[in-house]
């Protein structure tokens, strides 16, 4: 099958398919993923396709969702299960803390729950308060969770086949912002395997470390920059939790500079860790520390203010600015 | 007046308290609400059913995001706050701003939210109306909070606490329920029983007999009225605020009403019901109804029913007007309702967003 | 054998289901159970009351951390074990040790978890009983799952799932039973509702006239059965089994019963209830009654006597030698099962662990 | 009245009393916190003395515990609730992400929260799961709350004194492993503001951050180092949120060294965002990168091995001597 043009819903759908023909133990529920295929969309035409016993409504509790898909998994399935918007996987935070992300290790590896929990995040909609909230930091931060967050429709439909069939448990963050934006998508590529970042654009000048939806951002700001002679690579992570070390600092060493992007609050948050870590890793490497751009440390905004909160070229070309560039003209020559 | 509503173990199996009949014939024992009251009440469902049409046209016409409609649910928005006293409070979801603005609060500021201004555009304290919900059945025990704090100060504040059909499956639920019973809160917890949470109907939510039996569980009398009967909603929810400000604890209140419009305008309710579903609650409407009962008992005249359509088009043309202005949001306000006082960190981040804003008019 | 559970709607102020009274005598209608099945209860009684004591020993030797103990509850203990058939599931807390150990997995597995050995000593899918969990009612939920699942798949699997009074109060007690009716999964909720959750007594925790009420909300049949009478237990939690595995559905058991020991050693019981109430159900004992009832019908000599008792320090003795032995956690197991295979991360961790040790044995 | 020995259970438990005592708006629930005193006896005697209705039990429930309080917050009482274990608040919390820490900020201020979220929390206690969780993290990342964690029993008294008068919601961390150690504390005292860390020991070779259960660690470390010749400072943050730059940067640039230290596992955490922050803040005052010395990302173990997961004085020691000290001799000269 040739590369398709589809959005990031349909390349979503099209791997939950792929995914429950390939093997009959996975299943896909939540709230409205039935007959209505999601509020999104992103499960439309499942219910009708596979029946309701792949593909069904459950009663209106999120905890309930993941409590279920846990029992679920320790028999045999392999669930996939939405959360409507990021902020309600709240009230299902202690069954992911608690059994979701420490089961494996409970049992010494006797019970692994091959599980995937789907949620849309972030914000960029115009949406009402907790429908726009970027929770990665919950999860990344609890061990035993792997936290995917693609930011192109093929690594979208790539990366959740690949969470689908990982062992583990797998936050899978969808970048609402991107559902209905159309890109090629080949599905026979090879799956990406969890944990590989990817060099979106090379540069010389510094690096920018994104993922998910400032993945289009950071890109956005290169190629401005370019324009301003300035010449940013762009990483995109893919996968925070495992964190691809090996990929961003390879580049962080050959700048010699970086900005981190994310959309959620900067404090203690991935985009700190990302920090943190590509410092400790590469700090002779530096020329200036590396930067963050994040949201502001306040609860999502009301749609009329939420562009001066998110992370936006102007504002990360002008972190790229504050990298110190005079003291180091030998570097960037 | 004699109790109309279970106030011992709920006979799960009831069929729904009804007073007013779909042809509009009072049927029954129990006598009605004085006259006044469905006057009052008939007025108050024109000025809701006005402005869930109202704020429709604005979504339509791109001056507001998104609106989820309470069509056919008026009689249960009109009925809950308008048994309420001065002192008592309303919590209320997303799909009840139609109760909000029958209790009083000005409904362009309820809808300022869904323009985008802000997360909530009213005064709660003033009004004693909780921001309108989002997560779903949290709002419960905010409403157990404010009872169980009224009473421990001796106050004779009584709460609604509203929330849908769906809702009642959340640990919240569950949870608010129980504390107010074992506090003997005076709360009354008023479920919309609208049929649907967004596309998933009611059988997926429940099988028990009805959802007033969930009062059974925790100890509290549990009530099933028919949504679409003004009368029959002003009783019984005034039985469980009298009951509930008597220090007689909480009661569970369901509304057997249907939600006529979609979820939200975002929504195609097309795929999960039939349209002859939705007409078959065409004739359940709790504004004929209630006007039938009226005109044929000859309380309305022709000028009562000119006077209040005049006061809804008031109403609508007074939203219209409001929402149409633009509101500009500072953005610095981003920073300044965070805590009492901003963080250190905060004040350096709203440093920085006036740089770039200075920079920016430069 | 005819039905003695409601499979209907609960009648809420029942009287607790009792087949054998307090001074051993049959009562009522229903017949009892097989005496080979009493018989055998008895047998596991006798070991599980060993096994609370054994275990209350080792921690005041210092061999366990901790143990809540099931002293008094033991009759419900063997009762939710045996009624399970070799695939069937049990989905224990922290307070059925004795439970898992009568489902056949070794008592010093189960117990390694409170010397601190591991977070779960035995393997749950190999036992078919999930690790005992800690966080209150939150394993209800996997027991639907597992339930559901099962179904799905088309096998007859039954599961059992086990909490306590106070576990009633939360969320994830709601959530479980309204999945589980609305699914129709084969799960059977038994609350053994030992009055006290730590301090806080029942009254506390709900003012429903039973906790089996609840399921009336839940559109499932609820039981209420004497906690201490075996017989009772066996009959009423085995029809659950049975309705379950013929596609009935959940049923949710309530058993009263009593913690004659404290929440656990670390517990001060005295600071929150009189002697006098813990001497009214020494009269109650499970194993009293039953020995009573099985002594005085002729059922069980002296030498089955003498033989359960053997076994039962037969038991205890290994428990003590399992419990004695010294068994080395490696520590580079902490990193091992985090997930199926180690991330980059962890693995760093891991060899800069393994670099101190290497260091520290140098 | 003069400074009494106790322990820092008796100074939370006479914070409590105190703060009970000035203002009756303030009230104390949870579980098991009215007769039996609460399970670390940190209420105790507070519902003898003051009453069922200042004092009592609840259901067994937590979200329905931080729902309540939030509920009497917004009417005029001042609610402090207990959690009886870290990992027990996790029910909780939706109603903490997106009502406790968002209420003020939904009502643009017309209704604030004053309420106290206390959590015993942290190891070293030989727990069982779910018994020594480190979560600071998902409370420090989310904007709204205040998170404050005493490392004394002089600080355990004085900042939960200030919690309870915040206008604001105060997640208020309690170091369980530290409750039954007496220290000196003077309940006289001016009560510290929130949000202003201490320099516990100055030190001009290297900088240990810390914070809670990990000061009196940190501590220990700067005091075998200094048998060995290193002269280390120790700077107890007291409050996470807000976090006290100031103080912090102000020894890192005088020692131009520093390791972070906390028990959290390190992904995502607190530590994370002190090494971000003050990288951002000291670059050029750093002689070597920030070290984190954090638990691993595994969960918290079983007793037998946590004494291998906590970050201990010679895993600290071991950071301090990577921080590069042959290449600057000139600093510590
Ligand atoms: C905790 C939570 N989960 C999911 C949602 C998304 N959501 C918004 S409305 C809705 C359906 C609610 O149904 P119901 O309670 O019956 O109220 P109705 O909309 O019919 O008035 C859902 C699932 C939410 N707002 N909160
Ligand atoms: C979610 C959660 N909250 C609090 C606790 C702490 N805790 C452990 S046992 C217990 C009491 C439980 O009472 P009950 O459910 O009646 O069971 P019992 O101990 O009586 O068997 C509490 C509060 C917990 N384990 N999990
Ligand atoms: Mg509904
Ligand atoms: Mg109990």
């Amino acid at each position: 099958m040739p590369a398709t043009k589809m959005t990031m819903a349909q390349a979503i759908n099209t791997a939950l398919r792929d995914a429950m023909t390939a093997d009959d133990r996975v299943v896909v529920f939540g709230e409205d993923v039935g007959q209505l295929g999601g509020v999104f969309r992103v499960t439309d035409g499942l219910h009708r396709d596979f029946g309701e016993a792949r593909c069904f409504d459950t009663p209106l509790a999120e905890s309930g969702i993941v409590g279920l898909a846990v029992g679920m998994a320790m028999n045999g399935m392999r669930p996939v299960v939405e959360m409507q918007f990021d902020a309600f996987a709240y009230p299902a935070f202690e069954q992911i803390a608690s059994h979701v992300a420490k089961l494996g290790n409970r049992t010494r590896g006797r019970v692994r729950l091959p599980m995937v929990i789907r949620i849309p995040y972030a914000g960029g909609i115009g949406g009402v308060e907790h429908h726009c909230d970027s929770s990665e930091a919950y999860y990344a931060h609890t061990p035993g969770l792997t936290v995917v967050t693609p930011a192109t429709n093929a690594d979208a439909y790539g990366l959740l086949r690949a969470s689908i069939d990982s062992p583990d448990p797998v936050v899978f963050l969808e970048p609402k912002k991107r559902y209905f934006a159309k890109e090629e998508v080949d599905v026979a590529e090879a799956v990406p395997p969890i944990g590989r970042a990817v060099v979106r654009k090379p540069g010389r000048d510094a690096t920018l470390i994104a993922y998910g939806p400032s993945v289009p951002v950071a890109l956005a700001a290169a190629e401005q920059a370019a324009t301003e002679g300035r010449d940013l690579g762009v990483v995109d992570l893919r996968s925070i939790v495992p964190f691809d070390d090996d990929t961003v600092c390879a580049e962080v060493r050959r700048t010699g500079r970086a900005v981190v992007i994310a959309e959620a609050p900067g404090f203690a948050s991935v985009a700190s860790e990302i920090a943190a870590r590509v410092t400790e890793r590469c700090f002779h490497h530096l020329e200036a520390p590396v930067r963050r751009v994040t949201g502001f440390d306040v609860p999502y905004p009301a749609p009329k203010l939420e562009h001066h909160f998110l992370p936006g070229t102007d504002r990360i070309l002008d972190a790229v600015d504050t990298l110190q560039w005079q003291d180091s003209w030998e570097v960037t020559a | 007046m004699s109790s109309i509503a279970s106030t011992g173990v709920p006979d799960a199996a009831a069929a729904p308290v009804r007073l007013i009949d779909e042809r509009g014939a009072h049927v029954g024992e129990h006598p009605l609400p004085p006259v006044a009251e469905l006057v009052a009440g008939y007025r108050g469902l024109l000025l809701a059913r006005r402005l869930n049409e109202q704020a429709g046209a604005l979504v339509r016409q791109g001056r507001l995001a998104v609106y989820p409609s309470s069509r056919g649910q008026e009689a249960c928005q009109v009925a809950c706050a308008q048994v309420l006293a001065e002192g008592d409070w309303l919590f209320p979801t997303y799909r009840d701003t139609a109760a909000v603005a029958a209790r009083g609060v000005d409904p362009v500021e309820v809808l300022s939210m869904l323009r985008g201004d802000w997360h909530c555009g009213y005064d709660p304290v003033a009004h004693r109306v909780a921001p309108q919900a989002t997560p779903l059945a949290t709002q419960l025990l905010h409403a157990v909070g404010v009872a169980h704090a009224a009473r421990l100060k001796g106050e004779d504040t009584v709460v609604m606490a509203l929330c849908g059909d769906g809702a009642t499956s959340e640990g919240d639920f569950h949870e608010a329920c129980n504390f107010a019973a074992v506090f003997r809160a005076p709360v009354v917890f008023f479920v919309q029983n609208n049929k649907y949470a967004i596309s998933v109907p009611l059988a997926r939510q429940s099988v028990a007999p009805s959802l007033a039996a969930k009062a059974v569980g925790y100890g509290m009398p549990g009530v099933l009225v028919d949504g679409n009967d003004f009368a029959a909603l002003t009783v019984v929810l005034g039985e469980a605020v009298a009951r509930a400000r008597a220090g007689g604890g909480p009661t569970l209140v369901e509304a057997d009403t249907y939600r006529m419009d979609a979820h939200t305008n975002a929504d195609d309710a097309a795929r999960y019901r039939t349209e002859d579903e939705v007409a078959g609650w065409v004739q359940r409407d709790p504004l004929t109804r209630l006007r039938t009962h009226l005109a044929e008992t000859g309380a309305l005249g022709e000028e009562r029913e000119a006077e209040f359509a005049a006061a809804a088009e008031e109403m609508a043309a007074h939203v219209r007007a409001g929402l149409g202005a633009e509101t500009p949001v500072d953005p610095e306000e981003l920073f300044a309702h965070v805590y009492a006082t901003p963080t250190p960190q905060l004040a350096e981040q709203r440093a920085a967003l006036r740089a770039e804003l200075e920079f920016e008019e430069a």
